[in-house]
């Protein structure tokens, strides 16, 4: 177990590795191979008014003259050793897992991506215990129930959500649900630290909208799931130990039911930690996503790269994290190993 | 009680043969007829299958559509519009009737008009059904072949071959998808590989959904093909002296094509909205090209002036969705050899 | 040794009573009336046996009796009572209360009747506290280690914790017949409890609930499609056949002289170790030609004494497989065969024997090169084929074909079975598909199908027939030898009987080398003229087969011998007590 | 505008427009919070780094520079008054030679002195080095007679041979040009005058926390992303304040908002200003101007902006003046109109320079465009005369972001197919487009980009503020081009080099005017709209006004009633 641990650990350090390789390749190698310029690539990191001195000292603080192995290894060990950079007078110091500086806002992306993390971490993870709790409740009973109207209703109601873009439904819910109709807050953040109240109030809606659109997938797998096991023998094992309905169904048919889900629950929250950048768009929420968007409409560069890195290790450390529970929750599983 | 009950005639004389051969004449078709039949039985999906093949060739003969209903998808009505409000007036003479709250739906234009410009929303669907179609299916098609083939061959020569491929499904399904995306799709040239304007960014969008999509199925066939493995079946094919490519194609791929086809259904939906992700963030086909995202994200700046123009090509990936989904549902249950009609 | 007082118990109140059981299942094809106007009775403590070939309608009637169709589709008329409870009509409440405590059932296939992600103690204590809500989860526990160890699991205190997958399938039915236990109902009904497991198993199995019966005064329901397997076991016997009782009585009546023609084929397709290869043989020729069956047999087929050259010769094979586990992983080596040799010539038959797990399938693999030996020698027709590579393997693997043990995963569910048999002419580089189409229905004709089954798909045929394809596409190539690997394991006894037949009628048509694999002593006779015994991957015992079951030399052998069900219920109590003293002589080393 | 008819249904009896032209809701009462909100993020708050009309308005709060515009609506609005200078600058007679006072106990928030040096540090750090800030505007560098001086960042002293703005004493600047410039005081009026004292300077990191010179300090730093609190600087004196009322107690900004949710809360109440000053998106202004009642609580001011298409004088056929003339007759401008909002939304153009600049002249309209109706007729002739009978092939560049542009492009598109011109529309990322794209020649060369959908506005409102990074020859540049169809006129490129040393105002307009023309014969330009912004106007914000110099309220007299 120790050694499947270790070697799972070892196994997404180098996945990681990986990823940065082709962040960079794709972020700084595929623009050249696409006819950009040293130069042409410089001018979009300069702002407004780019001057031929500023577009030098561009290129200069960016590494982009360097051999592109050079500038590998500079990305590299700033995320390892840290790095450091020149503002006026001033030399900032960006410590260890510098994920390098914004040219755009003038920040250390690594900090500034911790600084939204509460809110991308608030609004994924109240909305991922919606969605587990509502999708796999709706997904039980429709199997349970199976052809029933609610089993039809709710089945309709998981392809509407699936098929919605959640712009499409987070913009018409605000329209509605919160200036015509006054039903919910304003969409806000506030610390939990601060006011808990304010904290859940505010997500409310995010919270529903996003849970909304991911429910959908796991009420269909449950349903899946729970009408395959219920045909298992083992259900009729323990009908025949006497056992009440209720049981053999939330005891006995709804854990292996569940044991495919967490593997794409894993991806889900690990995908939402790296930024639920429609949702985080839409209803005004200053996390991760609505970074990495204003960063690309920027082309602010290292936050892209940072951002992307960034969600990739909530990715791995989620599989990380399944793929080690996955043994608790299903033993056969750990025979296999 | 040591006499024999009452023997019913047919048991008077043994029938082993009979016996053996179970002479189960409802199994008697092959599993596409079964699957043919139970699916002509299942209303719902065949709507779905009907509607999807209503919408193909809806978007093949969107010319001749257009044509016959007599309104290019570029071609504007701006007298219909209220210059102010950019909505659809109420009454085209009257500059102070309001704003038609259909949209100007009518004979002529059957589900109304833009706003702003006042171009057919019937046309620029129809058109718009060819984009949205193309990139879902192409995408679709791409993640599908690449998924499969490398799926297949990690699940069933595992080993480090199985590693490696596995690893590299890791790996994608670690990047932001949609970051990703944005990202290439910004770099991206107007001209490259011989393509330019919408057949590149076409192109680039097929390429990004299928190249960052496809482990998905990769895994789906990769699991399936480790349980085929086992199965005597390949023992059996290499015990004749099957080669690997005769097994892996000729033996495992048929069984594959059943969660194949029902993955792909499920796929060709999210990359219509995919396509409509891309288009909101600013990434997608030139205008003045219609596409539902592209449509359907134009169409939220306008929601009060022009309701329809919000619901109408949202209605239209919903119902797309739909039908994919009913007829993937049905296909698989159709499909499976244990659901019992 | 005494014959059980079926007598005093007779005048008890009956304890399950059926009467006029019919259960019907509305399907899109019409109703399936799978069993029709049943009536039974089973005497507090008494013992029924319920047998029939598959798809007669025993596990439909067992579910019925539990209640178990309820919230089904299926259709149920009639009267169950069980213990005073009328299963028909009570309420759920009354019904759950009946299950596990009244009556407890005991599954066929013990792999997937447990959960697999709850611990055994855990699945035993939730059986104990639903019926006894005022035990605290230390008492049930309590129960739940007694149970165990009353099944015979060792050490059932540590155990307790484990999961199902870590145990053999044998163990896997004592569970179930431990939870089955542990609220001592009154009635165990057990539907077909063995069928998944080897004989050796299987007789331990049935031992133990012959034993359970006695001590705990319950009474037994025990289905099998093996006649063999409840005369040991019952008093009564009740035969289906279509979901009708064709036959009910006193056990020794019905075996002793069967009434109805359906028993009676029943009986006769029970392969019997007490007859040998050339009495077989004999009576199979002689039902082929329409003769009486001849009393005198012939001598068996003098093998490999006229000095000509062996087809296969098998030199110290040794198969190693890496075993991981432990803390830190680190691996073991496993010999699944260890150092196996033998000869077999043109036309024999070799019949290998053993528990499962001995080692059998892996020699048949080596054999057939999907596996490479580690070390050793496998000569073919003269050539050294045990390190050849696949592609100098293929044009040889014309020579050697295979029938696999499962008829339902050995073919390809997505190819017509004129194309699953036509396929290895294919793969040889047969390019002419009118021969191939020609030469599959020929084939199909041989092995008892019909030339129109061409364009049909696997799942369309029953387990029997499937093996029949199975084997025609072994021969299509005409092979020198045909490794068949528990080729009838599966099937049921009056299926296991006509492919037997089929095969031997094969051999004989095409003069075939067989090496036929079983774990089951009476189907190995039936079929071989010599015998391997295997036992951990190593040979224990080898010989004319007839010799080998006559004066079996090594304890193991006549382990396997004393296992094999008979048809006799006095001879399977003898056996019973054979297996006893074997067992007492040689202490519960072997937990399965 | 009507302005006038009062009444109606608004609050406070304000009516329709009534705050382009006039004090609506004056008042004193000081107190309360004012909240702004902006559907992007604020493109910087460091007054040396910016660039965008609404942060040089904006960063007044707590810079002050040297001097500014007026704050009173109308035409009065444009003029300049001494800010942070005690006086308006004096200029020496050959017009190279300004020098400012400053007035003297200025105080920082911190309580220390405001200096000459520091405004000079200011300029220096926003202009001049390798690492000078990015994004402001650099008319300092270009104006100023100063060669060797590389920034204020390495050595030991900041300023070290930085000769051309001399500070004798603490309290006066003076700066030599390298020739006379007439709108110099414009360029003294950019936030980048606003005093940096040079210890507090951390280059672009300076945005965090500014320095305050003017009435309202940060509460903490400022995060890009995290939005904007700002509190009163008790240092300040509103006495050398002649156009800060500095009313409400609090100003607060939050960024990132959807524009559909700003405009939703400003109609509710929940929030006061649009920080970015443009407007209202086309869903609310589209419910809006369609209710009388609402109609009173907007305005339907200028933004200043010309929207317009550069047509491309290096691109074949149009390197052709016939034919850019034929694309001129063909565009009809309605189209364009339209996809702003109509008449609320833009006023037709038919010339370069907007009509509130000096020289403009509403009355050129060579090429009949006033009517906004194609003239295909006029359109065929020039075809026919620049060889393309038929019509030709052309692309045109848009920001695929910006919804309005592309209908717009779209209108165009379908006006020129109607004579044949097929027009390939290309959308670009508007981040990129100046930079990279519309503004790099090479890349209007390689991709044929005859035509480029664009706007402008004015750095300060005159004639050269306007025109010449667009029009002058010698304003054509490598990246960050904006003189993009490239014209390089001879007699257009001297018209400027002497209108900057024009100290007449009358002169300079009609030099104006006669450089619009002859844009106007070169066809170079295809006018599109000036627009208008429709702006909505909360009840409770008192002293509002629109003024024309920034093209939106006067953010610094603005109050509210609202007390939070
Ligand atoms: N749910 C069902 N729907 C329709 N038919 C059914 C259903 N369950 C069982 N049957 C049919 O009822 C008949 C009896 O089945 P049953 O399982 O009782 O046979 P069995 O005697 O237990 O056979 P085996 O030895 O193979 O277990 C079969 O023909 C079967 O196809
Ligand atoms: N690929 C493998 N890796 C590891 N162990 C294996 C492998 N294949 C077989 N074994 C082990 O080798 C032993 C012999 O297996 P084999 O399948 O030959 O038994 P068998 O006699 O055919 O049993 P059965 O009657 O159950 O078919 C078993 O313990 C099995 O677990
Ligand atoms: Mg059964
Ligand atoms: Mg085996």
């Amino acid at each position: 177990m120790l050694r499947y641990i270790l070697r799972r650990l070892g196994a997404s350090v180098v996945l990681l590795l990986v990823v940065t390789l082709m962040t960079f390749v794709i972020f700084y190698v595929v623009p050249r191979l696409a006819g950009r310029t040293t130069e042409q690539l410089a001018t979009m990191y300069v702002g407004r008014a780019p001057t031929e001195a500023a577009i030098q000292a561009t290129i200069q603080r960016l590494n982009l003259d360097q051999p592109l192995v050079l500038q590998f290894w500079e990305f590299v060990k700033g995320i390892v050793v840290g790095a450091e950079y020149t503002f006026g007078n001033d030399v900032v110091q960006c410590s260890a897992p510098c994920f390098g500086y914004s040219f755009q806002t003038y920040q250390e992306v690594f900090p500034a991506i911790l600084d939204r993390l509460p809110v991308t971490f608030s609004l994924g993870l109240g909305a991922a215990v919606l969605w587990l709790l509502g999708g796999v409740a709706v997904g039980v009973v429709s199997a349970v129930k199976k052809g029933s109207i609610f089993d039809r209703i709710s089945m309709g109601l998981a392809l509407a959500a699936v098929s919605l873009p959640i712009f499409f439904t987070g913009q018409l819910a605000l329209a509605f649900l919160v200036h015509d109709w006054d039903l919910f807050p304003n969409a806000r953040y506030t610390p939990f630290t601060e006011d808990p109240v304010a904290w859940a109030s505010g997500l409310m809606l995010p919270w529903l909208t996003l849970a909304f659109l991911h429910a959908a997938q796991y009420a269909r797998q449950t349903r899946a799931g729970m009408l395959e096991t219920m045909g298992e023998d083992y259900i009729r094992t323990a009908r025949a130990k006497g056992l009440k309905e209720s049981r053999v169904i939330l005891k006995h048919a709804l854990r292996p039911a569940l044991t495919p889900i967490l593997t794409i629950f894993g991806l889900d929250v690990g995908m939402v930690l790296g930024g639920a950048v429609l949702t985080e768009q839409v209803y005004s929420l200053n996390g991760i996503g609505r970074y990495a968007v204003t960063a690309i409409v920027q082309s602010d560069l290292p936050v892209i790269l940072g951002v992307t890195l960034f969600g990739a290790f909530f990715i791995v450390l989620c599989n990380l994290a399944v793929d080690l529970l996955y043994p608790l929750v299903d033993p056969r599983v750990r025979a296999a190993r | 009680m040591t006499a024999p009950l009452d023997a019913p005639e047919s048991a008077q004389h043994a029938e082993p043969e009979a016996i053996a051969r179970g002479r189960r004449d409802t199994e008697s078709r092959s599993l596409t007829q079964i699957a043919w039949r139970r699916l002509r039985q299942d209303r719902v999906a065949l709507g779905g299958g009907a509607f999807v093949a209503l919408l193909i060739l809806v978007a093949v003969f969107a010319p001749l559509l257009t044509a016959w209903f007599g309104h290019p998808p570029n071609q504007f009505h701006q007298d219909l519009i209220d210059p102010a409000t950019q909505g659809v007036l109420k009454d085209p003479d009257d500059p102070w009737s309001g704003i038609d709250p259909t949209g100007g739906m009518s004979a002529e234009h059957l589900l109304g008009l833009e706003p702003v410009n006042g171009r057919d929303l019937f046309s620029r669907i129809v058109y718009g059904a060819r984009i949205s179609l193309l990139v879902a299916f192409l995408s679709t098609l791409l993640c599908v072949v690449i998924g499969t083939v490398l799926g297949i061959v990690a699940g069933y020569l595992g080993g480090w071959v199985d590693t490696v491929i596995s690893r590299a499904m890791d790996i994608f399904l670690a990047f932001p998808l949609l970051l990703f995306a944005i990202a290439l799709a910004g770099v991206i040239p107007d001209d490259a590989f011989g393509l330019s304007d919408n057949a590149l960014r076409i192109a680039v969008l097929v390429f990004i959904i299928g190249f960052f999509s496809w482990p998905y199925i990769g895994r789906i066939v990769r699991g399936q093909t480790l349980s085929l493995r086992e199965r005597e079946f390949v023992e059996a094919a290499r015990s004749m002296g099957a080669g690997t490519g005769y097994i892996l194609f000729r033996e495992i791929l048929p069984n594959l094509v059943a969660p194949i086809l029902v993955y792909a259904t499920l796929l060709i939906p999210t990359n219509i909205l995919f396509e409509a992700a891309l288009s909101f963030l600013g990434v997608g086909v030139n205008p003045p090209t219609p596409t539902w995202g592209g449509m359907l994200s134009e169409s939220l700046a306008y929601y009060t002036v022009a309701p329809h123009f919000v619901i109408i090509p949202g209605l239209a990936i919903f119902v797309t969705v739909l039908a994919f989904n009913l007829f993937g549902d049905g296909l698989r249950d159709a499909f499976d050899p244990r659901s019992s009609d | 040794m005494t014959t059980p007082e079926t007598g005093n118990r007779n005048d008890a109140l009956p304890v399950v009573s059926v009467r006029d059981l019919s259960i019907t299942f509305p399907t899109a094809d019409g109703d399936v009336h799978a069993v029709k106007n049943l009536s039974f009775e089973v005497a507090q403590g008494g013992a029924l046996g319920v047998v029939g070939e598959s798809g007669s309608g025993k596990s439909v009637t067992s579910l019925a009796l539990m209640g178990l169709h309820r919230g089904t589709r299926a259709r149920i008329s009639g009267e169950i009572r069980i213990a005073g409870t009328d299963v028909v009509t009570a309420d759920d409440r009354t019904i759950r209360a009946m299950r596990g405590n009244d009556i407890a059932m005991v599954f066929q296939d013990p792999m997937s009747s447990l959960h697999p992600q709850y611990t055994i103690g855990n699945q035993l204590v939730e059986a104990y506290l639903t019926h006894r809500p005022g035990a605290g989860k230390a008492e049930a526990r309590r129960r739940a280690v007694e149970v165990l160890d009353r099944v015979g699991i060792p050490e059932p205190a540590r155990r307790i914790n484990s999961y199902p997958h870590e145990f053999s399938g044998g163990m896997r039915q004592r569970v179930l017949i431990a939870m089955g236990l542990v609220c001592e109902p009154k009635v165990l009904l057990a539907d077909e409890p063995t069928t998944a497991l080897d004989v050796t198993v299987q007789a331990q199995i049935l031992d133990l609930l012959d034993e359970l019966r006695r001590d705990l005064g319950m009474a037994l329901i025990l289905v099998s499609h093996d006649l063999a397997v409840v005369a040991g076991s019952v008093d009564e016997v009740l035969v289906m056949r279509k979901g009708e009782a064709v036959e009910r009585g006193d056990v020794r009546r019905v075996l002793g002289s069967p009434q109805h023609p359906y028993t009676r084929q029943l009986l006769a397709a029970v392969p019997r170790v007490e007859v040998t290869r050339a009495q077989r043989r004999a009576q199979l020729r002689a039902e082929r030609e329409g003769r009486p069956v001849p009393v005198a047999a012939e001598p068996p087929r003098p093998a490999g004494q006229t000095g000509e050259e062996p087809l296969l010769v098998v030199r110290d094979v040794r198969q190693r497989f890496r075993i991981r586990g432990g803390l830190f992983g680190s691996s073991t080596d496993f010999y699944a065969v260890d150092g196996v040799s033998f000869d077999l010539y043109r036309g024999e038959t070799l019949g290998v024997v053993g528990e499962s797990g001995s080692g059998k399938s892996t020699l048949s693999r080596m054999v057939m090169r999907l596996l490479e030996p580690t070390e050793g020698s496998i000569v073919f027709q003269g050539r050294d084929i045990t390190h050849l590579p696949e592609r100098k393997m293929r044009p040889l693997r014309r020579d050697i074909q295979m029938v696999f043990q499962n008829p339902y995963s050995s073919l390809n569910p997505r190819m017509t079975v004129g194309e699953s048999i036509g396929a290895p002419l294919r793969i040889q580089g047969e390019r002419n598909s009118k021969l191939i189409r020609s030469r599959v229905q020929e084939l199909l004709e041989r092995v008892g199908l019909e030339p129109s089954h061409y364009n049909r798909f696997p799942h369309a045929f029953s387990g029997g027939q499937r093996q029949r394809i199975a084997i025609a596409r072994a021969l299509i190539l005409r092979p020198k030898l045909v490794i068949c690997d528990e080729p009838v394991s599966a099937l049921d006894v009056s299926t296991q009987d006509q492919v037997l037949r089929l095969l031997a009628e094969l051999q004989e048509d095409f003069d075939l080398t067989l090496i036929f694999v079983a774990h089951d002593l009476a189907v190995v006779r039936q079929i071989s003229d010599r015998v391997l015994v295997m036992c951990k991957g190593k040979i224990v015992e080898t010989g004319d087969s007839d010799e080998v079951y006559e004066n079996p030399q090594h304890p193991y052998t006549r382990q396997l011998l004393a296992a094999a069900p008979v048809l006799d219920p006095d001879e399977a109590r003898a056996h019973r007590a054979e297996r006893a003293r074997l067992r007492g002589g040689q202490p519960q080393a072997e937990a399965v | 505008g009507d302005g006038g008819e009062g009444g109606g249904g608004g609050g406070n009896g304000a009516s329709f427009d009534q705050g382009s032209t006039e004090i609506v809701n004056p008042s004193d009462a000081t107190g309360g919070t004012l909240r702004y909100a902006i559907s992007s993020n604020m493109e910087s708050t460091d007054p040396g780094n910016t660039y965008y009309g609404y942060v040089w308005n904006f960063s007044r709060y707590y810079a002050r520079t040297l001097l500014t515009y007026a704050a009173a609506p109308g035409q009065a609005g444009t003029e300049l008054v001494p800010d942070l200078a005690a006086e308006m600058p004096e200029v020496n007679d050959d017009g190279t030679e300004w020098t400012v006072k400053l007035q003297e106990g200025l105080k920082y928030e911190d309580g220390s002195e405001i200096v000459a040096e520091d405004v000079k540090y200011a300029i220096a750090r926003s202009n001049f080095g390798d690492q000078a800030l990015p994004n402001g505007p650099k008319y300092f560098q270009q104006l100023l007679d100063e060669d060797d001086y590389d920034g204020p960042y390495g050595g030991d002293d900041p300023l070290e041979g930085f000769d051309a703005i001399e500070t004798p004493d603490d309290h006066t600047l003076v700066f030599h040009l390298k020739e006379p410039f007439a709108d110099f005081l414009y360029v003294l009026a950019q936030p980048q005058t606003a005093p940096v004292p040079a210890d507090a300077d951390k280059g672009e990191q300076y945005q965090s926390r500014v320095v305050s010179s003017g009435p309202y300090k940060f509460e903490d730093d400022y995060t890009p992303g995290n939005g904007l609190v700002l509190v009163r600087n008790e240092e300040w004196d509103p006495d050398t304040d002649p156009i800060r009322t500095a009313l409400p107690d609090r100003i607060t900004v939050e960024e990132g908002v959807d524009q559909n949710e700003i405009d939703q809360r400003l109609v509710n109440g929940e929030l006061d200003v649009d920080l970015a000053g443009t407007g209202l998106g086309p869903a609310m202004k589209g419910q809006l101007v369609g209710d009388e009642d609402a109609r009173n609580n907007l305005d339907n001011p200028t933004t200043g902006a010309h929207f317009y298409v550069n047509i491309n004088t290096k691109v074949e056929p149009l390197d052709n003046l016939a034919c850019r003339q034929a694309v001129q007759y063909a565009v009809g401008r309605e189209g364009i109109q339209r996809a702003y909002g109509g008449d609320l939304g833009g006023q037709i153009a038919t010339q370069v320079l907007p009509p509130d600049i000096p020289g403009a002249d509403p009355e050129l309209d060579l090429y009949e465009a006033a009517s906004g109706k194609p003239n295909a007729d006029k359109a065929k002739e020039k075809l026919e005369e620049c060889g393309h009978p038929d019509g030709f092939d052309v692309n045109i560049g848009v920001r695929s972001d910006r919804p309005a542009e592309v209908d717009a492009v779209e209108a165009i598109q379908q006006s020129l197919a109607e004579v044949g011109i097929n027009a390939q529309v290309k959308g670009y990322p508007s981040d990129t487009y100046t930079n990279t794209q519309a503004g790099s020649p090479d890349f209007v060369a390689e991709n044929k980009l005859g035509l480029t959908y664009y706007g402008w506005m004015a750095d300060w409102p005159s004639g050269y503020g306007y025109m010449s990074s667009i029009l002058d020859g010698d304003a054509i540049k490598e990246a960050g081009n904006s003189n993009i169809s490239e014209l390089d006129d001879p007699e257009i490129n001297k018209l400027f080099d002497e209108v900057i040393s024009v100290e007449d105002p009358e002169e300079q307009a009609r030099i104006y005017a006669e450089i619009d023309r002859l844009v106007m014969e070169n066809a170079a330009i295809l006018p599109g709209v000036f627009q208008k912004s429709v702006i909505y106007r909360p009840d409770n914000l008192t002293n509002v006004f629109f003024n024309p110099s920034w093209h939106m309220y006067d953010y610094m007299t603005l109050g509210t009633t609202e007390t939070e």
